[in-house]
């Protein structure tokens, strides 16, 4: 098989490499059109969904449908259903967590597509299609924000 | 190079926050002979240059067409953070999830809560693309491994163990497209380019809308390639051979369903059949795929496609698949992204 | 440029519609919805929906502005791109044009009928200031040890531009006049206003030669297009605006070793452009122009690139009122990026969409007052060295 | 165009920090560059007082920053050339900001110093040469003469060079 420009012939001599970082100092984003509602809602612990002219209702709201409609706020209440979900033990890097991270992909009855939040449950406790209910940090902690849920546990 | 109406074009993939710098096509053409040429950067998996590639030579724009594409990812020492930084940053990204890979253990669990394979089915992907690997030089993570060695490591990110995802590596791969009559003065080796495919299921900020557990993405892709190779058939018949997406493990066998390769839910049962081994009916990933050669960024759909042309010219080596003369290349975009890209490959 | 025209492509492509969102300091939407909001616009004035949509290219510059890695990724529902084939393609600040560009070859190559072609740019997220994400666009090994603020980088071009052709600081800043008042008439221009030469000259000296008025701002917003095959033009619309050339031309990263009066990268990609259209004499044929204006000398640098006045010429035929909407040859009827705004892969966006309009006489009271058969815009990226051209025509 | 009002929603930059549901992020993206087999060599001639090209075996051109390919033969470089360290000014210009765009109270004049590198048309298009920093009066930098001037590199200590571009001070007037 003849050489491939890969193959390593002759050490590279002494390569510098230099640290470097590239950063803004920090990122603020907006919450856009129906994020600035769900905000509002949030504060006001309830959360918001839309519904599509496809009749189905999408959590969170994102302003727009797929088919390019402009979504139509609506309250969803719950009760919430685990749809999916898995269990975070190690970072990247393959260092273990303190403490492992069940995240979930979570459904109200009253809406088609759910939302992804964490659940604090233990790892050996969850099933799929358990009954939640979102735990809000208390009202001065509120900022309009998704964290303004802490997470999910089970009802 | 001769003259009259060849012109040649380029395109690189690569990514602003892969590399470091801002605008990191500045630094595109010089390396590739690029400089004062058409030269342009499709930030996405190199395949997506090469769909350019394909679209530049057929509306008659350019005759031959240099495909870039590199990652880097050493050079990274924050490659968790860059991760997150794709992430929707308004509802995904500021949640405490500890590993950006969630993603992937969802769709992992809905795929095998959907169609019943087992966690000895994954290992058995593992174990087959690790120890492939050890007949590829290009194969730093190859491995003899035994299903027991992965059932035996803990969850990183369940229902995933760490023998269950890809590592990083460096690596930067070029392809040459050419327009038949150019081909012909090049090489009398031509790998044809029979069709080409991508597709985006849904965007990162919205991935609350992905069907969770499918990869309809490569599935769309597929679709767009079989009709411009002129597939007409079921697939699974028309290759001798298929380098498809494992950098996590279920999805090769996704990606074997979603590419119409085994009907639903039925990959992992012809996996058990060794029906995907080197030497079975249709080997996949022969060059041990990213399990065993690595993830490398935006590169890693261009390494998939060179090990399908080395084997469809008859040049992989220790690995080779006897006789191949047709081959699927697929390949997916990675976390946190539902993109896809297909190509269909045939020896000249 | 070894490409002759193409005579043998069967299918003319054509642009059938066009929208675009206001250009703001800071913008409520996220970089997605504002995606959404020019391409719908896009698809309503071409009277089409997103089901007829084929295949969608996407322009953004660096990520680094609206802080998400990937963002070809988070803008791919916003453009109309769920369930289709999309890429996103990235030539610095010449991205803009280079969309359009990118969709004629979808089209021509017979793969897509429709395309929706989007680019949007959101730098409001970057903090302290947008402008600070520029620090990481230099060579980091021999350039950014020295701590470059970028507009030195555009300073030391004018300084160039200006002692090799004679032109003064009065001279050029007449663009900003001109572009600006232009602007009056555009309402999605951000900073339009009636100033005079003294005004740029009284501004804040940031880098000399370079002065605060002298700059386009930074700036949140997305404009879009529908490019479709000659037979879905002919369905949907009786005024198609034909793209006939696209050229397009990258130089290497050193612009520490080449001549920076002359954008020898971009008359390389104008004569792609013209080659393909079958345009011998630029400066006689085409009859409106939108030349990448983020600094007002580089109107004047990018009008000689692209071959529409002799090099160094650019700066007298100015005062002469030759490139003002009821001159000769106007130049970013628009308003440009110094009047509507810069939020770079949409400010190319914006100034073929403007070129769209003007074709069909739809551009209302920033209609140029002459007939308009030929049109070219041209967008400008990365360390000095990358060009994009387009050539339009009705 | 027909669209009486335009999409879009404004936002003062009072209004925008007042929002609810405003998210910030401080994202880390650190990186370790190399320098690369070039770039190093080229570094440690700096730090040896010599600004060193490379030459092209095909069509002889000599390369300052220096380069891994000739992009006109598109071979491999393969000698080094020293090239001297003098040179005239291509342009020059003074910056009252720093590069968080904050008031500098004593300006920065900075440039692109043409070398004096043999095999370049005098008034070519291309030519070797270096961006940096000039040690001239910001008047006498805004000045027509300043264009063209003769200019020689102002060498760090030799202990006080550590293979970074900053080991040359400046480029001086050679008066």
């Amino acid at each position: 098989m003849r050489v491939m420009s890969w193959d390593k012939h002759g050490r590279l001599h002494d390569i510098i490499t230099w640290p470097e970082r590239e950063e803004v100092d920090k990122y603020i984003y907006t919450p856009g059109l129906h994020g600035l509602e769900l905000a509002k809602a949030l504060m006001d612990g309830r959360i918001l969904g839309m519904r599509c002219s496809d009749g189905k209702v999408y959590v969170p709201p994102k302003t727009f449908c797929p088919d390019y409609s402009q979504g139509e706020l609506v309250e969803v209440k719950g009760p919430w259903r685990l749809q999916h979900y898995t269990v975070v033990y190690e970072d990247l890097y393959g260092n273990r967590l303190e403490k492992p991270i069940v995240v979930g992909v979570i459904k109200p009855d009253d809406a088609d597509l759910g939302m992804i939040h964490i659940v604090n449950v233990d790892p050996s406790a969850v099933r799929q299609g358990m009954t939640l209910r979102p735990v809000f940090r208390p009202k001065e902690q509120r900022k309009g924000t998704i964290l303004d849920i802490e997470y999910f546990e089970p009802a | 190079m001769t003259q009259g109406r060849t012109s040649t074009s380029s395109s690189t993939a690569r990514r602003d926050l892969w590399e470091g710098i801002a605008i990191t096509d500045e630094f595109a053409p010089e390396p590739i002979g690029g400089a004062l040429r058409p030269t342009f950067t499709v930030p996405g998996d190199g395949l997506l240059g090469v769909a350019h590639a394909y679209m530049l030579i057929r509306s008659g724009l350019a005759d031959v067409v240099a495909v870039e594409a590199h990652g880097k990812p050493s050079e990274i020492r924050t490659l968790q953070d860059v991760y997150y930084m794709a992430f929707d940053p308004l509802h995904v990204r500021p949640l405490p999830t500890g590993n950006p890979f969630f993603l992937a253990g969802l769709d992992a669990q809905a795929y095998m809560q959907r169609t019943g394979a087992s966690r000895e089915h994954l290992a058995l992907v593992s174990v087959k693309n690790r120890s492939n690997g050890l007949k590829n030089e290009r194969a730093p993570y190859s491995a003899r491994l035994t299903v027991d060695d992965v059932l035996s490591a803990p969850y990183a990110v369940y229902p995933l163990t760490r023998y269950d995802i890809a590592g990083f590596s460096d690596a930067s791969v070029t392809v040459v497209l050419a327009s038949e009559e150019a081909a012909r003065r090049f090489t009398d080796k031509v790998v044809w380019l029979d069709g080409i495919g991508f597709s985006t299921e849904t965007g990162s900020g919205a991935v609350e809308w992905h069907a969770w557990g499918r990869m309809l993405s490569m599935r769309d892709a597929a679709f767009m390639a079989y009709k411009l190779a002129g597939l007409a058939g079921s697939p699974s018949e028309s290759f001798d051979l298929a380098e498809v997406e494992d950098r996590f493990s279920f999805m090769e066998l996704l990606s074997l369903e979603e590419l119409m390769l085994a009907k639903e839910g039925e990959a992992h049962r012809l996996l058990e059949q060794g029906h995907f081994n080197l030497g079975g009916p249709l080997p996949v990933n022969p060059s041990g795929g990213s399990l065993a050669m690595g993830v490398h960024l935006e590169a890693t759909g261009l390494a998939r496609l060179l090990e399908a042309v080395l084997q469809l010219r008859g040049e992989a080596g220790p690995h080779q698949v006897k006789g191949a003369r047709k081959a699927i290349v697929a390949t997916w975009r990675g976390v946190p992204t539902y993109t896809s890209a297909v190509a269909v490959l045939s020896a000249g | 440029m070894g490409m002759v025209t193409n005579l043998f492509v069967k299918d003319r492509v054509a642009i059938v519609g066009a929208g675009i969102t206001t250009f703001m300091r800071r913008a409520l939407e996220t970089p997605r919805e504002l995606a959404w909001e020019a391409a719908r616009m896009a698809l309503d004035q071409a009277g089409l929906t997103l089901k007829d949509v084929d295949c969608v290219v996407i322009g953004s510059a660096p990520d680094t502005f609206d802080g998400v890695h990937l963002k070809g990724e988070y803008l791919a529902d916003g453009s109309g791109a769920i369930r289709k084939p999309m890429t996103r393609v990235y030539v610095g600040g010449g991205t803009g044009v280079f969309v359009p560009v990118s969709a004629w070859w979808h089209v021509a190559s017979g793969l897509c009928e429709t395309v929706l072609a989007v680019g949007e740019e959101k730098m409001s997220p970057a903090h302290p200031h947008p402008q600070y994400v520029f620090r990481y666009i230099w060579d980091p090994i021999i350039h950014r040890p020295l701590e470059p603020n970028l507009i030195w980088i555009f300073a030391m071009e004018m300084r160039r531009y200006m002692a090799k052709c004679g032109a003064k600081k009065e001279d050029i800043a007449l663009v900003s006049v001109k572009n600006k008042r232009n602007a009056l008439d555009n309402p999605a221009a951000q900073v339009a206003a009636n100033i005079t030469v003294d005004d740029v000259l009284k501004s804040e000296t940031l880098v000399w030669p370079v002065q605060e008025l002298d700059i386009s701002p930074v700036t949140d917003g997305a404009a879009a297009l529908v490019i479709t095959s000659e037979n879905v033009a002919r369905q949907v619309t009786d005024s198609p605006v034909w793209i006939e050339g696209v050229g397009f031309t990258l130089d290497n990263q050193h612009w520490e070793n080449r001549e920076l009066a002359f954008p020898r990268y971009l008359n390389y990609a104008a004569r792609m452009a013209y080659r393909m259209a079958g345009i011998e004499r630029p400066w006689k044929e085409i009859d409106v122009a939108e030349p990448y204006d983020p600094f007002d000398y580089k109107e004047l640098h990018h009008i000689e690139g692209l071959m529409l006045a002799r090099p160094c010429e650019a700066w007298k035929l100015l005062k002469e009122g030759y490139f003002n909407r009821d001159g000769e040859l106007p130049t970013s009827p628009s308003g440009g990026l110094l009047g509507v705004g810069n939020p770079i892969a949409a400010a190319g966006v914006m100034k073929v969409a403007e070129l769209f309009w003007q074709l069909r006489y739809e551009a209302g009271k920033r209609q140029v007052k002459r007939p308009v058969h030929r049109a070219v815009a041209n967008a400008w990226g990365d360390l000095m060295q990358a060009g994009t051209v387009i050539v339009l025509g009705n | 165009m027909s669209v009486s009002k335009l999409p879009g929603t404004k936002l003062s930059s009072k209004e925008m920090y007042s929002l609810p549901g405003l998210v910030e992020s401080a994202p880390q993206a650190k990186y370790d560059f190399s320098a690369g087999p070039t770039i190093s060599r080229f570094l440690q001639g700096l730090k040896e007082g010599k600004i060193l090209g490379r030459k092209c075996p095909r069509c002889g051109r000599v390369y300052v920053p220096p380069r891994d390919y000739c992009e006109y033969c598109h071979v491999a470089l393969t000698n080094w050339v020293e090239v001297p360290d003098t040179g005239t000014v291509h342009t020059a210009v003074v910056s009252y900001i720093s590069v968080r765009r904050e008031r500098l109270e004593k300006p920065e004049v900075i440039g692109v110093i043409r070398l004096d590198v043999p095999g370049y048309p005098p008034n070519g298009y291309e030519f070797a040469g270096l961006f940096h920093r000039l040690c001239v009066p910001p008047e006498e930098a805004m000045s027509d003469e300043v264009i063209g001037m003769k200019v020689r590199a102002r060498w760090k200590p030799k202990e006080q060079r550590t293979g970074s571009i900053l080991d040359i001070e400046c480029f001086e007037p050679v008066r």
